[in-house]
């Protein structure tokens, strides 16, 4: 298949309740856009079922550089990781477009 | 012996999630009844407070306020002292406990209603006036000391533009910028599928209080009991301050249910973003499956019947 | 000529899927109504059980059990024998017409209200009771030989903890618990608007029917003609039922509407755990878009009709 | 002073978005609401329908559909001449003034409706003829000197099949198929619970348009201006058809509503994708953020007031 | 962890108004399949809510061979990525029963 | 970009009638955690649009160790393939805090 210009996809998968801040935070560490999804899930902090407002999980995905992808894990890390259920992960793939992101 | 239906659907829910059913809640039916429920009870305020003079409601309002600063005042220090617990969990859930439960409100109205009981038809304003001062409170106990570290803007902002003030405040607006008459042809929507809206609305109150037992076997054994004591503490504070404001026995038990009511909507919310160290599965544990379900079902007869003995 | 305009909404769904329109349901209106129908079903019917004495109503039930036992042991040897089937699919078949459509019953009710005819007015009980034996049957019939490769256990907990059962079952003790005077504040909601929330949910379902056209394709001519042929057979089972069970004219034609009905939400649920190797395409294009459609169209009218030829 | 509620309600939305609440739309919420008017409106009309003779009726339709063809072809040099728009951009707003919004014309007839004022029941109809002729033209004007390009048989199906028109004319012909008897007892659901289902719709088209406010920046002071402008070209144009087509001072009223009332459903739908270089921030500044408020609550009063001048 | 065939997934965001096109046209591509979720975001033509119509966005994924995956591609750049707000990207996976793809 | 530990992501998309079977066998398997989306989407059962019970579909994303991810998917293979409507692909991505998955 042809090579392609590759980014960095982020996944940010956290309570509703911080989708503002995480957002917020993302777009000022340099992303030009994000994706977000509601799921339900399970995780260390017990069953999440989205059925009521508490309960809520969104899966926030980044399509963004290395550099931005860095910024935004290491942000999460030290910001949100202690007090929050949330995971994060990334991975590289290949992408249209690549200045747009 | 007949009972009443509404608290039995909360019972229903409760019991086919414990059962484990596979009966699940729509989350956007949960939203839009919440919705629903909300600006029903602000437009019906609305339009009774038309009626009022500025003067008779002011100071029922500033007694009412007042209340709202002083329950989680009382209950941070049985929390901290008796439940030795931590003061940014114990801050939080004074003031979950200071703030309110709009369903709780919804169920005692209803109450009142059926027995046609009257009460100072303007009550929902105490609703919108109890919500916002209990969580001010709880996020001041808890940064104590710091209270440099509040980012009181943002806060500010979620807390008075949160959905369920907005919906109250502005169905109170807007009720009373229409007048009775005006209104009139919102009724058969706004106010005569009420209770069946309500009876749903508890159905699935019911499945979610269930489901979050889990938090109350972490939030443990001081937690359970607290969930029926504080309310009783907070109702009698309530029939004290309703007392100080000259309420009817029917406004009366409404500010007695109101303090008694925990919220689990504003609370959480707020409490998440300004004290994100405390455990959120504690106050939720307590307020939704512990207080919750004694207000629905033991609290307001008990409230309605100690009003009656006191005031009626 | 005027229409009844329930069944005109299901054609309308119906058409407008068939001709691609993008008009869609919101998946979880379509589960909000389907909620509030069977909790109605269930109040109304549990208000009137109050009245009844238990033994009346026992002999009655106890014969609209076995009714659910007969149908898929009818229905099994036409399937195997005439259409050929493999065991898996004919025993999952025979399991979705032994059990029934709560939505075909609920416009078999509405019928029965505007024409004022009356009926055991418990006969959401009915329903109840035969949801069940018929997958369980069916579940049976899959198995025979080898039983103990059946894990009854979650098998029993999907089954009677399923929604439409607790819903309807719930609706009716809630009915029950509550009685007729203590209802009736709920009568707006749940009963005035019935015949509304019908008609939208019979919307839902023509689009929900004509999308799976597909499958009907799949399960092909045996199983088309069956879908049509069974539903009369089992009418006549339910009439034989309601003779021997001495119900009124209203009551057989409800009992027998609910035997020609097939279920199209527990059975599916059930049968895909309990049988994955029957194709869930057969017996979904047999249930769903050849008999509910024959019976809101031409099989209530049709049961209607020969009920009082033969009882009114 | 009383003020209307329904209009009140979505001023409430704008400012709760414009003030950054954190009240949400359930999206199904909008969508439920928005299929229940859409089959209100259409259910209405229909039975009104079926008391007129079509010689009647047959003229007047001749007309709106007129009307609908002609407002476009007003617009588009308005936008290219003096707005100095691109032709696709200038297409696509005409088409969208030529369309029109089914929420402005069910305030409008509930407007008639509080007042007591008569007009031609059938006016749905109009509803139903007005919203495609626009669009149509819309596109031939995108498309004047390559006609080729345009790929005709999806987009006919795509807006003859539109969701807002399958239910509309759904609505109509099961009206008028059912007739005024059998649809009495969907009253209650449908027509008494109209007015509270859309003031909840309003609501969240407060805060929708509201969240457009961005797009009304991109779309510029001259499309501001032209949203407040075109309405009244195009209300006179109604005025004028209604003159021609005889109709009573309401009905009149209702036709001026639609001519200045712009698409926000079906036409950003169909020119997303027969017009694709169309900036679609342009047609919804215009439409949504501001001529649907401005005839919300500055528009509809005015036509009233004006239909009562010169008619009534 | 044990050796997987591979094919690509390819990952399209875009505006719902076009989702009947891009799957119609992902199926005539040669793609056996697709899952399509909803979403909400931000992107460089501002802030997609989904609360209506013409606000909402889809994220549509594809598994498929690779030379689908660039005959998807290509058909996005050429056709859609002018006037409509999409996002593509791409990457590889293992995956069970690969002659399914 | 950093280097960061590396752990499977497994995706399953499934009938929903088997979601509550999948994350049990998941979690039972070794997860420590999943998360749900809905999804609506098409393959060679034909279209699932997700209207109503039977034709709902759902998206299992389960962060989790290769040893992990094999047994889920080993088991997804002999279990569910054969008669349920199921595809799954896994892929490796860098995370945070990796002792938690
Ligand atoms: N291993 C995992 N794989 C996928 N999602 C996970 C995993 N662990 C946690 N999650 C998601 O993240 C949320 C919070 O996780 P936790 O903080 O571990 O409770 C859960 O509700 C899941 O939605
Ligand atoms: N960098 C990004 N990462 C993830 N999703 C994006 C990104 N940029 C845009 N999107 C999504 O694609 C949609 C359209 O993007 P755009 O055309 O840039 O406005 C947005 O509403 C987002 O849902
Ligand atoms: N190639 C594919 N890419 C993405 N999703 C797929 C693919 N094939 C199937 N699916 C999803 O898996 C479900 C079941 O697939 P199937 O068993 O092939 O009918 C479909 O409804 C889609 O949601
Ligand atoms: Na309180
Ligand atoms: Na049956
Ligand atoms: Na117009």
């Amino acid at each position: 298949m042809k090579t392609r210009a590759t980014r960095q996809l982020v996944v940010i998968i956290a309570e509703e309740a911080i989708e503002g801040l995480l957002t917020t935070d993302v777009m000022r560490l340099g992303a030009h856009g994000y994706s977000v999804c509601e799921v339900r899930g399970q995780g260390s902090r017990g069953s999440r079922s989205g059925e009521w407002e508490a309960a809520k999980t969104v899966r926030i995905e980044v399509l963004c550089s290395p550099e931005v992808a860095d910024a935004i894990l290491d942000h999460v890390l030290t910001h949100y990781f202690r007090h929050y259920a949330v995971v994060a992960y990334t991975f590289e793939v290949g992408v249209l477009r690549p200045e747009k992101f | 012996m007949a009972f009443d239906p509404v608290p039995l659907f909360f019972v229903l829910g409760f019991l086919a999630r414990l059962a484990r059913s596979d009966l699940k809640i729509p989350g956007q039916l949960y939203e839009a009844l919440s919705i629903y429920l909300l600006l029903a009870i602000g437009l019906k305020g609305g339009v009774e407070l038309a009626k009022e003079p500025f003067f008779e409601v002011a100071p029922k309002a500033g007694v009412t306020f007042l209340l709202g600063v002083l329950i989680p005042l009382v209950a941070f220090p049985i929390l901290t002292r008796l439940g030795r617990l931590p003061r940014p969990d114990a801050a939080s859930i004074a003031g979950h406990y200071g703030s309110v439960s709009a369903v709780t409100f919804a169920v005692a109205l209803d109450f009142l209603r059926a027995k046609n009981v009257p009460f100072e038809a303007y009550a929902p304003l105490f609703l919108v006036l109890l919500e916002i001062p209990g969580i001010i409170v709880g996020i001041l106990l808890a940064r104590m000391g710091n209270l440099q570290t509040v980012r009181w803007g943002p806060l500010a902002h979620e807390v008075l533009l949160g959905k369920s003030i907005v919906l109250l405040a502005g169905g109170l607006v807007v009720g009373w910028l229409a007048g009775p008459e005006k209104i009139a042809p919102l009724e058969p929507f706004y106010f005569v599928g009420f209770k069946g809206a309500l009876s749903l609305f508890l159905l699935e109150m019911g499945l979610v209080a269930a489901g979050q037992i889990d938090a109350l076997k972490r939030a443990g054994v001081f937690l359970t009991v607290f969930g029926v004591v504080m309310p009783l503490i907070s109702a009698t504070l309530g029939f004290i301050a309703a007392a100080i404001a000259g309420l009817s026995a029917g406004g009366a038990m409404l500010l007695a249910t109101l303090a008694a009511s925990a919220s689990y909507i504003a609370a959480p919310a707020a409490m998440r973003i300004a004290v994100p160290e405390a455990n959120p599965a504690l106050s939720i544990g307590a307020s939704l499956v512990v207080t919750f379900p004694f207000n629905i079902l033991v609290g307001i007869p008990l409230y309605y019947f100690v009003s009656q003995q006191i005031i009626g």
